[in-house]
């Protein structure tokens, strides 16, 4: 287990390296770079610069350098210390842009994650031990609206909704009230208000697959010889449910919970971007049009990470979870 | 009629029917039969004869819905404190009760026919076992329970138990599972085991062994055993008494001896006919004729007439044959043994 | 209601303030609840306000005496701010009617209360553009976006010699940067000697601004200092319009010239001292590219709304300051500010400006709904205002329709495009006019401009823009496109299929509608154009490497009536603009009729705006611009959806929309 | 000779007593026709996919869901013959116009359905259009009407309309009208056969990678797994997004829309088969310990015959879920991609361009019509899904 754990770790680094290269590289494939992309948007808003002013941000900036050397300059400002480089189109360090935006959006993903398991889970068992009644048509015609309806119009709808009955403004984070005023509990409450409808919709999508996996995995785990074995036993049916079937019916849920984070990214982009939440999905939309490579590379290679960490972590579970893997190198 | 004193099980007119899409299927019809303390009960027949279903209702495990008991008791005779006993109608107890689980698997032990899918693939042997004993023996602790699994495990015939107690199931092998699963049946001393095709999935020799362990453990614990097969001949070798069924009705019903020696439904001596003999030649060999009927037809005579070869048209084919009792002890369902037949 | 009972309670602090003579100090902000139950009686003591009639008597008399806002007298008092007379220049810069907008646009000017904050909204990262524009401070001034009667701004006044060669300039004496620091002609010296000088921080010298006639290539001015607060530039050749290029045209800012030097001096090697200036560097992860130190540190009028810039001394009316929450930007007073009201009251009235960083457009307009935006312009659209209006009641703001800036959408056809038949065709004024008489102008008015626009009887003129197909056919037929395919496309003069590729940005939510109706309307004539909607970025790229044979963006300068001229090219005609711009070496040598359009440039640049020579040249300009047809205006005077809380004062009812932002300093929260 | 020896040595001769019946299983149910030996026979020789068309039948959610998606794409295929107008047309006076009503009671009382031709007036007041009816002329509506002329599949010229009011007559707009006042019906299925086609082509073509890439992965194990392995792990760990973005940028500009969205379409589809082959890998794992597949290797098949023969079968009811799960999933990415401005664009017709459109909270509170389209993106995923859940129990051979 712990060499399965150690090699695995091992093969991190070559994937890493190649995510890294693959962020920078990839991000700068259209024509273009940040200082174009700069003049065309003081254009837009009717300053118009010259090409000499062009010539000369770009030489300052350092993109008259070959890609490569820039590409080892910032892995080398990563690896040695921590510095993800510069925000062009921020005008401040990438780090300082992360430390402001990360830890929302990994709370509003972990939150939604949460969320939608905790309403999937127990509407998918019971949908699986009660197949074919009402509740379960109910719970299964729910998961698939989840599933079917565009985060980003459901944003909208319920968005107006929110104004029209509640005069409720469920843009960005705060209240106008609260904008500008330092951290409080009534600014704290403002927030979670705000962050409630976010919550819902990144989770909705999650909740409706999550309710017809749980529910079909279950139902075939219920099937199996096992769990009438237990029942001969003369377990009670709850402890049989959930010490069996359930966690067995879990196992296809852990297995893709490194993927969730992309999923739920994703998700979280368009109803960010909906709702103004000031997260990192946003960012990334803006970098990317931008060409801000900094920025763009360093959240890809971040994210990425955490993807590649989850999907070990998830394996790592399954391989301690089902003994059929974790014995894998003994029993052959 | 036995002694009500060994009586440990009697079903009364047993009625499951299982209600599908396409119909209502009576997978069990009118069946009555006793269970004897100490002895073995052998059912025999093809896929969908009701055998399966009938042991699945004394467990209380019938898949339901779709599976639904019309009519019929069966009475669970239980000693109490090894003085008195007591006789509970399992039938009225609700399946997923309190009551009926502390018969299940205290009282009543049943192996399967799949050793590779009875356990759970990711608990330990040992786990599985323990927990049976954890739930029915008062007052043990881990350590005993542990310990009485390895003492069990061992008892069955598993090597090494003490190691192989955590093992997990896809370590054992085809035959070795089989004997965990009688050993996690046994593990609380039933007085019942039903065992429900449990060496289908072996080869022969393991089978053999299987027959033979289940033997030595009946006498040791003195467990009746109500043993579930569509082959006629492991069940000759273990049953003391023999009923054969066919789509959910009783056909037979007697000593082994009497059912081996002298067969008198036409579908037993068929079933019999198509094995061979040791001593006789192949050309004996005769296959049983046409298809088994579907399940959702209703008969209206004899369900085995349009297969059997001695029917009696318009007899056998207007109404059901009633079980009669031939001679004592051995029951018959066949017109050639009534009045209307002979006439 | 929130805002109201604000006011209300500034109303009594000042009244507190001014009968206890100043001995109480309770910050307004802090201490609602103590003052809330004397709130009520106390609004009825403000004399009722109402915005049609002269509301220059509706001041209340109680902070009448007061010069400047109640926090900043707070400051004072505590002595952690000079008094006002001393932040103050000796001659501030007077507002009044007809000052920042004309009389026109807002005929009733009043000076107004202090207090309030303004919430608006921006959607660029780290730009706030409306914001910016409320910022902004040129050099020079005239009323709106006006170029015709220039004054002085952040410079005092400025004299010209009779061939516009020479220009002598006065600063504002006692004018102080937002740290207190005065602004002095070093500051002007070092822009111009220090960083315009510099070939590290500018390899290429002054811009063109600084150069004769307004030309990249033109030979730079000369800067002679005369004392603290006087100078001059000098240029070899006449620049009238050099004043012009001074005011806000361009959006243009005071950084220009003017650069807090106390503070940029300790990034710039010339200056610093070199132990320093390498801590500076190492902590900036640099080695000794001090220059890029320099920019980064450096921010010019239009890096004012950005975050990095917090801190950094300006001349502005607001202050960029740390937010409390991501996303969200916070402007406060500057002490310093320069101008005053007609009463002597220090402006700008209003104290705080906070914009929300929005990801989505559409949702701005959920929070103007919500009455959650006080102010906005950048993010409004023509489409929404039927439900700006059905809200604007319940939410207390009001929707102004104003003028445009720039003039939507032009079909622009590439002239330098890489491709034979076509320049020989789009070369053929005739194939232009054809493609201008067969756009149904009405359409687009109706359906994209919900009626708010005109016909560009300016730029294009009655005949070529009047709709009229036969005609349209006929100069296709003329020009040799006669044949047709199976499908009714007509054929290119050299018999091959003919096609146009349309490729459009998304810079503005008219340019998509835009190019699908020309695609729609030019099918009709049998000319086949395929529309294509790129990346913003990739639309740039393409422009500049002249790669797009066709494409809609808008004309730039309906403001500055610099009409359709020179800059066309661009975009029209890739190739000829680089020609110009590099003296003939490069690109592709124009036509006369092109030349025509610089020739026209130069002279109006050297003429002196608002001249009758210069309003000449413009009408000069236009004509040439409907003669030539270079582009193909679609519409012109275009209105734009205004958004401004209901008690918002000296909110303009005409003009430019955008210059209601340039004059944010005089808007006033009334009762 | 004893019986029990008897039957014992019978046994090593033949495996068990009675012919068995077929792959039924021992629970006593099975599904034929009553009474029909015919039927029973038939059943008894079906195939497996027999079987799970037979169940499926039987779906009755599915069965609905099923009939109107082939509806769907029945229209889509013929959107020209049944839309009244092309997805270009513009009709002067309808821009933002709601759904013209369909009227019967006319002058005369109750007669043929018909429509009226109607004004547009800008409220001063508003700002909004008010249409008003010209009651003075009835409009009927025919079936099979001859209107604007289109080329059918791009081939035949015809003017042939499943209805309409006929040319030069007012438009019959059910859904209302756009901006620039096209019909958004036409519109929407015009748009149906971009999204509904979309999908396919690429679910397709990341599937029998996915299957394929998996199956090696999980049955051979060794080198051939973790080289897999990890570049699945690769491939799923970076996001799409910068990917589309650089994509729409490097393809050739002279290709049209949709072509140039079918191209990235594609080439993300070679990313896609990543999720579903670390499933068929893991279910591929538990499977091959299981005796049937040894018992295959045991009797000599090859290795892709035990994958794709033996092995894949146990598990087709999780692909098909995955399957169903990821056409609509295209669907939904399509609107997406066309949200963000990456997927398709005007003047291409597709659900995501007309769900873009409706973008707009003037649509959401004034014209609420300009929402329909994103009613058939909703409806389209949920159909799909319900055949999908009704192919799961189809294939699910212990499903009652």
């Amino acid at each position: 287990m712990l060499a399965y754990i150690a090699r695995r770790l091992l093969m991190l680094i070559p994937i890493l390296v190649l995510i890294s290269m693959v962020s920078f590289f990839v991000i700068q494939l259209p024509p273009g770079d940040w200082v174009s992309t700069y003049i065309m948007n003081l254009r837009t808003s009717g300053i118009n610069l010259s090409d000499q002013e062009a010539d000369r941000l770009t030489a300052m900036y350092g993109f008259d350098q070959p890609e490569y050397v820039q590409y080892l300059k910032w892995m080398q400002g990563i690896l040695t210390k921590g510095d993800f480089g510069y925000s062009f189109q921020w005008g401040k360090p990438v780090n300082d842009l992360l430390r402001e935006r990360l830890p929302l959006t990994l709370a509003v993903s972990i939150f939604a994650l949460f969320v939608s398991w905790l309403i999937a889970i127990p509407i998918g068992i019971y949908s699986a031990t009660h197949p074919y009644s009402l509740v379960d048509y109910i719970a299964t015609f729910l998961g698939f609206i989840g599933l079917a309806t565009p985060g980003f119009l459901l944003a909208y709808i319920l968005a107006w909704i929110f104004f029209r009955y509640f005069n409720f403004s469920t843009m960005g984070l705060f209240s106008t009230a609260f904008l500008d005023s330092p951290w409080s509990w009534a600014k704290f409450a403002d927030m979670l208000k705000h962050l409630i409808l976010p919550i819902i919709i990144i989770g909705l999508p999650g909740a409706g697959s999550t309710i017809r996996v749980m529910r079909a995995n279950l139902m075939d785990e219920l099937k199996k010889q096992y769990v009438i074995t237990a029942r001969a036993k003369g377990l009670s049916e709850l402890t049989l449910l959930f010490k069996y079937p359930v966690r067995l019916a879990f196992n296809p849920l852990f297995s893709t919970i490194g993927w969730l984070l992309p999923a739920i990214f994703s998700g979280e982009v368009l109803v960010s971007i909906v709702l103004s939440l000031p997260s990192i999905g946003p960012l990334l939309l803006r970098a990317t049009l931008a060409q801000d490579m900094y920025l763009t590379g360093s959240i890809v290679l971040i994210l990425s990470t955490l993807t590649v960490l989850g999907s070990l972590i998830s394996d790592i579970y399954l391989a301690w979870s089902d003994p059929r893997i974790r014995y894998e190198g003994t029993s052959k | 009629m036995a002694n009500s004193q060994d009586v440990l099980v009697e079903v009364q007119d047993l009625q499951v029917h299982f209600h599908l899409h396409e119909g209502v299927v009576r997978a069990v019809d009118d069946v009555s039969f006793t269970i004897h303390q100490g002895q073995t009960l052998g059912v025999i027949g093809e896929s969908g004869s009701g055998k399966s279903v009938s042991a699945q209702s004394i467990m209380g495990i019938v898949p339901s819905p779709p599976a639904k008991q019309i009519g019929g008791k069966i009475f669970m005779h239980l000693s109490d404190n090894g003085t008195g006993y007591r006789v509970v109608n399992l039938s009225e107890l609700p399946p997923k009760g309190n009551e009926f689980r502390a018969i299940r698997g205290k009282e009543i032990g049943m192996i399967f026919q799949e050793p590779m899918t009875s356990f759970s693939p990711v608990h330990t042997i040992g786990d599985q076992i323990m927990e049976a004993i954890l739930l029915h023996i008062p007052n043990v602790s881990k350590k005993e329970a542990r310990e009485r699994t390895i003492e069990i495990l061992r008892r069955v015939g598993i090597p090494k138990a003490e190691r192989r107690v955590d093992n997990y199931s896809h370590q054992f092998s085809g035959g070795m599972r089989q004997r965990a699963m009688i050993a996690m049946a046994l593990s609380c001393n039933p007085k019942l085991l039903i065992a429900d095709e449990p060496t289908t999935a072996l080869d022969v020799t393991i089978e053999a062994q299987i027959l033979e362990l289940l033997k030595d453990l009946q006498q040791e614990f003195n467990m009746a055993i109500m043993y579930i097969s569509h082959d006629l001949a492991v069940v000759g070798g273990v049953a003391d008494e023999v009923m054969v069924m066919y789509l959910g009705l009783v056909m037979e019903h007697a000593s082994a001896e009497e059912v081996f020696e002298n067969p008198l439904h036409p579908y037993t001596q068929a079933l019999w006919r198509s094995i061979p003999k040791i001593d006789g030649d192949l050309s004996r060999l005769k296959p049983i004729s046409g298809t088994l009927p579907s399940p959702f037809a209703v008969h209206k005579g004899c369900p085995f007439f349009s297969r059997c070869d001695d029917r009696i048209v318009g007899v056998c084919d207007m109404a059901r044959p009633p079980l009669v009792e031939v001679k004592p002890g051995h029951k018959v369902r066949c017109y050639l043994y009534t009045e209307q037949g002979k006439g | 209601m929130r805002k109201v009972r604000f006011l209300s309670l500034l109303a009594v602090v000042v009244l507190l303030l001014a009968a206890c003579g100043g001995g109480e100090s309770a910050p307004a902000a802090e201490q609602p609840a103590a003052v809330e139950a004397t709130a009520a009686p106390a609004t009825g003591a403000v004399t009722e306000t109402t915005s049609t009639t002269d509301t220059a008597a509706a001041a209340p008399a109680a902070d009448a005496g007061a010069k400047e806002a109640p926090a900043l007298a707070e400051l004072v008092k505590a002595g952690k701010l000079p008094p006002l007379d001393e932040r103050l220049p000796k001659e501030p810069f007077v507002v009044g009617p007809g000052v920042l907008l004309s009389k026109e646009d807002l005929p009733n000017w009043t000076p107004g209360q202090y207090g309030g904050t303004i919430n608006t909204a921006h959607s660029v990262a780290d730009w706030a553009p409306d914001v910016f524009v409320m910022l902004n401070e040129p050099l020079l001034q005239a009323p709106g976006l006006s170029v015709q009667d220039i004054k002085g701004n952040v410079l005092k006044s400025f004299e010209v010699n009779a061939d516009n060669t020479e220009f002598t300039f006065h600063l504002r004496e006692g004018l102080k940067w937002s740290d207190g620091e005065p602004v002095t002609t070093a500051d002007v010296k070092f822009v111009y000697e220090n960083v315009y000088g510099n070939e590290k921080i500018s390899p290429t010298g002054p811009p063109a601004r600084f150069r004769n006639g307004f030309d990249p290539a033109g030979e730079p001015g000369k800067l002679a200092i005369t004392d603290d607060y006087n100078f001059k530039m000098t240029f070899t050749k006449p620049y009238g319009g050099f004043l012009r290029n001074l005011t806000i045209e361009g959006w243009n800012g005071y950084t220009e010239l003017i650069r807090p030097s106390h503070f940029l001096k300790q990034f710039h090697a010339d200056f610093a001292k070199a132990d320093e200036l390498k801590a500076l560097l190492a902590k900036a992860n640099l080695k000794d590219e001090w220059w890029q130190l320099y920019t980064q540190n450096d921010c010019q009028n239009w890096n004012d709304t950005a975050d990095r810039c917090i801190g950094f001394p300006t001349l502005n009316p607001w202050l960029s300051v740390k937010s409390q929450s991501t996303g969200v930007k916070t402007f406060e007073r500057n002490p310093y500010y320069w101008k005053v009201d007609t009463d002597g009251k220090q402006l700008p009235y209003v104290d705080k400006i906070v914009s929300v960083q929005v990801e989505d457009v559409e949702m701005v307009n959920q929070r103007v709904l919500t009455g959650d935006i006080d102010y906005l312009r950048e993010s409004t659209g023509l489409v929404k205002v039927p439900l700006y209006k059905e809200n604007e009641e319940k939410a207390g703001f009001n929707t102004v329709l104003l003028d445009m800036h720039v003039d939507a959408s032009a079909l622009f056809l590439n002239e330098t495009f890489k491709d034979e038949t076509w320049r020989k065709l789009v070369r053929d004024i005739r194939f232009r006019q054809a493609l201008s008489m067969a756009l149904n102008r009405q359409e687009f008015i109706d359906s994209i401009y919900y009626s708010f626009a005109a016909l560009p009887l300016t730029s294009v003129g009655d005949e070529n823009s009047k709709y009229d197909v036969a005609k349209a056919n006929a100069l296709l037929d003329e020009v040799g496109m006669k044949e047709k395919d199976a499908d009714g496309f007509r054929m290119g003069p050299d018999g091959k299929p003919f096609a146009i590729l349309l490729e459009h940005g998304a810079h503005a939510p008219d340019l998509q509608p835009s190019a699908e109706l020309v695609a729609a309307q030019l099918k009709e004539v049998g000319i086949k154009v395929n529309v294509k909607r790129i990346d913003s970025t990739l639309w740039g790229s393409r422009n500049t490497a002249n790669e797009l044979q066709a494409t809609v963006f808008w004309t730039h300068d309906q403001g500055w009536d610099s009409g359709y001229t020179g800059g066309i090219f661009d975009i029209t005609a890739p190739d000829w603009a680089l020609w110009h711009t590099s003296n003939g070496k490069k690109g592709e040598e124009p036509p006369a009729w092109a030349k025509q359009a610089w020739d026209l440039d130069v002279k109006r640049w050297s003429s002196v705006s608002g001249s009758d020579e210069y309003n000449k040249l413009k009408e000069e300009g236009y004509a040439w611009s409907r003669t030539n047809l270079p582009v193909i205006q679609i519409v012109e005077g275009v209105k734009y959806a205004m958004i401004a809380n209901k008690k918002l004062q000296n909110v303009p009812q005409a003009g430019f929309a955008i210059a209601a932002n340039f004059a944010g300093e005089q808007l006033w929260y009334g009762q | 000779m004893s019986i029990q020896e008897q039957t014992k040595l019978a046994k090593g001769n033949l495996l068990g007593g009675i012919p068995a019946n077929g792959a039924v299983p021992d629970t006593g149910i099975s599904l034929v026709d009553e009474n029909k030996e015919a039927a029973d026979d038939r059943f008894y020789y079906a195939t497996q996919w027999q079987l799970i068309r037979w169940r499926f039948r039987r779906h009755k959610l599915a069965m609905i869901a099923l009939t109107l998606l082939l509806i769907l794409y029945f229209l889509a295929i013929f959107a020209e013959f049944f839309s009244p107008y092309t997805e270009q047309t513009r009709f002067d006076g309808y821009q933002q116009g709601p759904p013209v009503a369909i009227h019967i009671m006319g002058a005369q009382g109750l007669q043929r359905p018909f429509v009226y031709g109607r004004t547009k007036k800008l409220n001063q007041k508003t700002f909004k259009y008010d249409f008003t009816n010209d009651t003075t002329k009835v409009f009927p509506i025919r079936f099979f009407v001859r209107g604007e002329e289109y080329k059918f599949w791009g081939i035949w010229r015809t003017n042939l309309h499943f209805f309409g009011t006929g040319k030069g007559a007012p438009p019959i707009l059910l859904f209302g009208g756009d901006q620039l006042g096209r019909d958004l019906f036409s519109r929407t299925i015009y748009g149906s056969r971009v999204s509904l086609s979309i999908g396919l082509i690429g679910v397709a073509l990341s599937f029998i990678l996915g299957i394929v890439l998996g199956g090696l992965s999980g049955y051979l194990g060794g080198v051939v797994d973790e080289v897999i392995q990890r570049t699945i792990d690769f491939l799923i760990s970076i996001p799409q997004l910068p990917f589309w973005m650089a994509l729409s940028a490097a393809l050739p500009r002279e290709w049209p829309v949709i072509k140039t969205y079918f191209a990235i379409t594609l080439i993300l589809s070679v990313v896609g088969w990543a999720g579903l082959a670390r499933v068929v890998r893991g279910k591929l794992l538990a499977l091959r310990e299981e005796d049937y597949a040894l018992a295959a290797q045991a009797a000599g098949a090859s290795q892709p015959r035990i994958i794709f023969r033996h092995l894949l079968p146990g598990f087709t009811s999780h692909l098909i879920v995955s399957l169903t799960l990821a056409i609509p999933g295209a669907i939904l990415g399509e609107t997406a991609l066309s949200f963000l401005g990456l997927g398709m664009q005007p003047p291409a017709v597709s659900w995501g361009v007309l769900l873009k459109d409706a973008q707009d909270l003037v649509a959401i509170a004034q014209q609420p019509w300009r929402l329909i389209p994103a009613l058939f993106v909703i409806g389209a995923v949920l159909l799909f899904n319900f055949v999908g859940d009704g192919l799961r129990d189809a294939a699910d051979p212990y499903s009652a």
